[in-house]
């Protein structure tokens, strides 16, 4: 049978007293807030308890509230595909040292949606089997989804800086001159027409309008 | 990791004339008319990579194939958006092309970083890694502008004195030995 | 840089080997890694190593304005551009809290189906031509260019459609669009015929896909499998018929389930067919739409210029081609961009299935697994 | 290729070539020349087929192949030879340089040598051995070890799992072809190409529907056996020339390029050298068997073997043969999946190796019955059975081709081709 969020909140309030926040707002996607610590038993007892039966993690996500407030949301798309409803679980974290339990034992799909978390806001996950980086490069600094986040200028070598075309065009004329001028001093030969660069060499590569 | 194939002038530094002897013409129409390419489609333009070997646009009208490694490949196909992450195995894939090898930079992904320019994650171009010998623009190019930059390496062939072309790697044309970083 | 994967495989014996897939490797459906712990062929583990795609769409939706992202969303599943498309615009209307016209929906409707056919072409396509049959493939290129002809047609790209906007669609269906679609629905079908003999019933495919990654239907719920790759493991779900958005409730047509047709419920050939005949109900739908399209307009006419949503946050859902795609859209009611746009994909979760399924399996297996799950680089990553 | 050289001596030098001292250097020039020969037939006959191959199969796939280069395109394995001989060979750092360098050359020898006891025609063969088929059979198995030599040396985990696959599949379809070869080995009472071709020329003194290579008279369709066998024996040099689908040593989706991964430039093209022309290979050696090899339909062995015209004939009808099974390798390449490993080892060892055994024997009981059984018996049975064998699916066959294309809504279009 297809539940209201309000009798979803009132069965988790019910079973859990404080540790379950109020419901808001009460129109479209309502959501309740768990106390960090607790999140693994709620989470649980939404999944077990027969007439919630949620049995599809939909999604795990975070949004960070920086400037306004310290704080790392973590928020939690819950569906029941015997029931047809949904309900949407957030939890507070402070931005340093976020951490709270993993989900991984409840839904496995949490694995993957966690590690996620982990790596583009910096959320530790207690419990978690594989708490690796995901999208960025093991090496990589910094958790770049957080709001204070600043890029860094590159990686290893390569520069994040891209000048404007004709900059970068000049720049590869004198590439091609320098190494054609390098060229012509190894090879001690005297430069035949033939063997001179085209006049105006097209610049390493041709634009194809 | 030195990055000596930033600005790296590739191709067109010293080899390219207008005066091309009958032997190298022969030559350069082998060339030309056998480009295998790279199959490195990163992402969006990887599937106009794939709709151009396909029934409409078809490549192998010109004699090239795709080939699945890099020792057999000419020509490299950039398609498509190249992170920092994958940055590193796009220059190992260009160190294990045989010479003479061409890149083609496809979409503006990989010519400039196009849409991606914010991201903090993507090159803001391929030839930042390796030397581009033509850039076709587009999001993503239509199979015709890839014929068309397709063709425009093929002239870039035609182009070419053969013996100069068959020069050193170009590891040591530019006097650096690249550590292969070491993979599983 | 591979320490951390390498530490996961754990220890080697002496017969194992340590073999790298990807992230360049002609199977793997665009750039994702497999790290494979395996004795000769047969692999012990092979561990997904993803994000060499990761393009930051979703950093890039707090910086543009809701609109200028709509483009972004193409780039997020360029195979299935239409869906992702309609999700986040359906997302950023539940804000606004108003409802494209129903012309607009059945554009949406219009589109997205054949985007369907389109992107499950190329998923069937490849299937076959990671276990070897190379001609399939070329006839799903050869369908989608006549495909891609009709969209661009519709809305001016090939691929990165950008046609759906907040609050409608950008075009309205052109003159003689829908005599071109219906003929191209009439030999559609007809080479989908084809495609059976061809292909799916080949005694040499039917036995390389049988019995191979089976999926149980509460391991798919467990491991969060949405779409196709779910409905293959017998799970009679859909959104477009049990949560209908848009105007899917008009509109009759099945779900194919699987049915273990060759093996068990929920091995790969169940999650190939099951695309082949979703593409013949897609083609149902089309049709239908086409039949009963409303007159009226194709945008709302109150969205402004500058669309400034109240705050809060919405959470929408559609039916993509790889499974529920699920937008969640945050505003603060007072800037003109998002506080966070989160895509939450089903090509991503997918990846999660791989590592416990592909114990004990061949590398050739792996390849099949990968291809029939269906997944998308830029939809993992994105 | 013996007497050729003889009758050379005589008619040139006027010597008799037992006592000729320089005898032994004719033999030479001519081993020589046939070598080159064969080696260039090799080379060009592969190249072509490249070329074929590419423009079939962009027909089977609504495209048009390669057409830039030379009339249809057909020069494009021209250039693709020159290209690869003009790019850097490529020695990987961590590779066994020196079998890294020999591999390929093991291959291409293992390749070409089968050419030996390859007939073209009537009097058209290298060297008519009485040994030839057993001869053919085991020089193959040099372009394995050549294979393997590559893979393991490449140092690449790819190369290496192509090259054991390789090893495992052409060693165990070693059997079932070779157990398939002794059928028509049997039937003929020779190993010789050459004599195994002749058995195939009906009854001595026939009349004109009875002599020469009518289909009635080919191996094909003498027994039942003997049409199983050719099968397995099909099936078997699929698997041995790495052909779709036993495609698995270099399957491109699986392995990146199998053994030749780290392969470049020349190197290379002896690979793709290899593969095509032992195509010829397995198509010839199928012809020869079982398709009545250069037997002109009509006319008697030992008429063709006093005309020079009907020499030229023979080697007409033995290409034609061979092109029609090359071209239904073509064909299958370009349509069926490829098999697991471990079905493959499967469909050999528990399917073909039984079979193709259990044919040998029965072939011997036919023989000892045709022997007792009166002549008009076993005509009217060969009659009955090439109708049922070859009559009835070639019918069959068609009309399947034409429904499937009705159902399309295609019809047969031969331009632009």
């Amino acid at each position: 049978m297809t539940l209201s969020p309000e009798e979803i909140h009132a069965k988790a309030k019910a079973a859990f007293g404080e540790a379950v926040g109020e419901l808001q707002p009460p129109a479209k996607d309502a959501f309740f807030t768990v106390t960090p610590a607790k999140i693994r038993e709620v989470c649980a007892f939404l999944k077990e308890d027969p007439s919630l039966a949620f049995d599809f993690l939909e999604d795990v996500t975070a949004t960070d509230h920086h400037p306004k407030e310290p704080l790392i949301r973590l928020v939690y798309h819950l569906f029941s595909y015997r029931h047809r409803h949904g309900i949407v679980v957030k939890a507070e974290l402070p931005r340093d040292g976020a951490s709270l339990p993993s989900l991984d034992p409840v839904w496995k799909a949490a694995n993957w949606l966690e590690r996620e978390v982990y790596d583009l806001f910096g959320v530790a996950f207690e419990g978690h089997p594989d708490l690796r980086r995901i999208m960025m490069p093991d090496d990589w600094v910094g958790h770049p989804l957080r709001k204070d986040y600043q890029e860094a200028g590159g990686y290893f070598d390569i520069t994040n800086v891209r000048d404007s075309a004709l900059v970068e065009f000049r720049r590869m004329d004198e590439a091609v001159r320098a190494a054609a001028e390098k060229s012509a001093a190894t090879n001690a030969t005297p430069a035949t027409p033939a063997t001179a660069p085209a006049a105006p060499a097209p610049a390493g590569g041709a634009q194809v309008h | 990791m030195p990055n000596d194939y930033a600005h790296d002038p590739g191709a067109g530094a010293t080899v390219l004339t207008t005066q091309t002897s009958i032997v190298e013409n022969v030559l350069n129409l082998a060339r030309k008319s056998s480009v295998w390419f790279l199959l490195f489609g990163l992402a969006c333009c990887g599937i106009e990579l794939m709709q151009t070997g396909g029934p409409r646009a078809d490549l192998d009208r010109f004699g090239s194939v795709p080939r699945a490694t890099p020792r057999q490949s000419d020509l490299m196909i950039v398609a498509g958006t190249l992170t920092y992450k994958m940055a590193i195995r796009c220059r190992l894939l260009y160190q294990q092309m045989p010479e003479p090898k061409y890149v083609l930079s496809m979409g503006s992904c990989a010519t400039c970083g196009g849409l991606f320019q914010y991201s903090y994650s993507v090159v803001k171009g391929v030839d930042k890694i390796i030397p581009v010998d033509v850039y076709v623009p587009g999001c993503p190019p239509r199979p015709e502008a890839l014929t068309e930059g397709f063709m425009r390496i093929q002239d870039l062939m035609m182009r070419e004195r053969w013996k100069a072309k068959m020069r050193p790697r170009t590891e040591k044309r530019l006097g650096v030995q690249y550590q292969v970083p070491e993979t599983v | 840089m591979d320490e951390l994967v390498i530490q996961k495989l754990g220890p080697l014996s002496d017969e194992e080997m340590v073999l790298n897939m990807g992230p360049q490797h002609p199977s793997t459906h665009g750039v994702i890694r497999f790290v494979v712990k395996g004795d000769g062929e047969v692999i012990k583990v092979a561990l997904p190593v993803v994000g060499y795609l990761h393009r930051a769409i979703e950093k890039i939706g707090e910086i543009v304005t809701f609109p200028g992202f709509m483009p972004y969303t193409d780039r997020a599943d360029y195979l299935a551009a239409m869906f992702a498309n309609e999700g986040y615009a359906l997302a950023v209307e539940k804000l606004m809290g108003l409802e494209a016209p129903p012309r607009a929906q059945y554009c949406r409707a219009i589109s997205c189906e054949l985007n369907r056919i389109a992107s499950h072409l190329i998923s069937v396509g490849t299937m076959g031509q990671d276990i070897g049959a190379l001609t399939p493939f070329v006839h799903a290129l050869r369908e989608r260019e006549t495909l891609n002809d009709l969209i661009e047609e519709l809305c001016g790209a090939r691929l990165t459609y950008h046609y759906h906007r907040i609050g409608g669609v950008a075009f309205d269906v052109p003159d003689g669009w829908a005599e071109k679609t219906l003929r191209f629905l009439d030999r559609f079908e007809r080479i989908l015929d084809e495609y059976d003999r061809l292909l799916t019933w080949n005694e040499i495919y039917v036995k390389r896909l049988a019995d191979l990654g089976v999926i149980p239907a509460e391991m798919a719920i467990d491991y969060g499998l949405v779409g196709p790759n779910l409905r293959a493991s017998g799970v009679d779900w859909d959104l477009r018929r049990d949560l209908p958005y848009g105007c899917y409730r008009d509109f009759q047509f099945q779900v194919p389930v699987g049915k273990g047709w060759v093996g068990k419920v929920g091995d790969c050939f169940d999650r190939y067919y099951v695309r082949i005949l979703e593409m013949r109900e897609s083609v149902k739908i089309v049709r239908q739409a086409l039949e009963k399209l409303p007159a009226g307009e194709t945008m709302h006419p109150k969205i402004p210029k500058k669309v400034k949503p109240p705050a809060g946050e919405a959470w929408a859902r559609v039916e993509s081609a790889r499974g529920e795609m699920g937008y969640y859209v945050t505003a603060d009611g007072v800037s003109e961009k998002a506080q966070r746009v989160r895509i939450r994909t089903g090509s991503y979760l997918a990846m999660g299935v791989v590592e416990p399924l592909s114990r004990g399996m061949m590398i050739a297996d792996l390849v099949a697994l990968i291809a029939s799950l269906d997944v998308v680089a830029p939809e993992i990553d994105r | 290729m013996q007497t050729a050289a003889d009758q050379l001596i005589r008619s040139l030098f006027h010597q008799d070539p037992g006592s000729w001292p320089w005898t032994q250097l004719v033999y030479l020039a001519f081993m020589l020349a046939a070598g080159m020969i064969m080696t260039t037939f090799a080379a060009v006959f592969s190249g072509t087929l490249s070329w074929y191959e590419r423009r079939v199969a962009a027909r089977m796939q609504s495209r048009i192949g390669p057409n830039r280069v030379g009339p249809a395109g057909f020069l494009v394995w021209v250039a693709d030879a020159l290209k690869l001989i003009t790019k850097e060979d490529v020695i990987p750092a961590d590779a066994d340089p020196i079998l890294f360098r020999m591999g390929p050359y093991f291959v291409v020898t293992g390749l070409v040598l089968t050419f030996v006891a390859l007939p073209f025609g009537d009097r058209i063969i290298a060297a008519d051995m009485n040994l030839g088929l057993f001869y053919i059979l085991s020089i193959t198995a040099l372009v394995v070890v050549g294979i393997i030599m590559s893979a393991w040396s490449s140092n690449s985990k790819w190369s290496l799992i192509g090259g054991i696959r390789s090893a495992a599949q052409v060693i165990s379809y070693e059997i079932p072809a070779g157990l398939a070869v002794m059928v028509p080995v049997l039937l003929a009472g020779s190993l010789s190409t050459q004599g195994i071709i002749r058995a195939q020329g009906g009854p001595a003194g026939g009349s004109f529907f009875e002599i020469g290579g009518w289909p009635w008279n080919w191996f094909l369709f003498e027994n039942p056996m003997a049409f199983a066998a050719f099968f397995i024996f099909f099936t078997a040099a699929l698997a041995e020339g790495n052909r779709t689908p036993f495609d698995l040593p270099e399957a491109e989706s699986e392995l990146v390029a199998g053994y030749n991964t780290e392969y470049s430039g020349m190197r290379f093209s002896y690979f793709f050298l290899t593969e095509w022309a032992n195509v010829w290979v397995m198509s010839a050696l199928g012809t020869l068997l079982f398709l009545g090899g250069w037997q002109i339909p009509g006319v008697a062995s030992e008429a063709v073997d006093h005309s020079g015209w009907l020499v030229v004939a023979s080697v007409l009808v033995f290409v034609v043969k061979t092109l029609a099974l090359v071209n239904v390798v073509v064909w299958l390449r370009w349509t069926l999946p490829r098999i697991r490993v471990d079905q493959m080892m499967i469909l050999c060892w528990k399917y073909l190796v039984p079979v193709a055994m259990g044919c040998v024997l029965l072939t011997a009981g036919w023989i000892w019955g045709e022997s007792v059984v009166p002549v008009s018996v076993i005509s009217g049975f060969h009659l009955a059975f090439f109708l049922v064998a070859g009559i009835v699916p070639l019918v069959l066959f068609v009309r399947q081709t034409f429904q499937n294309l009705r159902l399309v809504g295609d019809r047969v279009d031969l331009t632009n081709w």
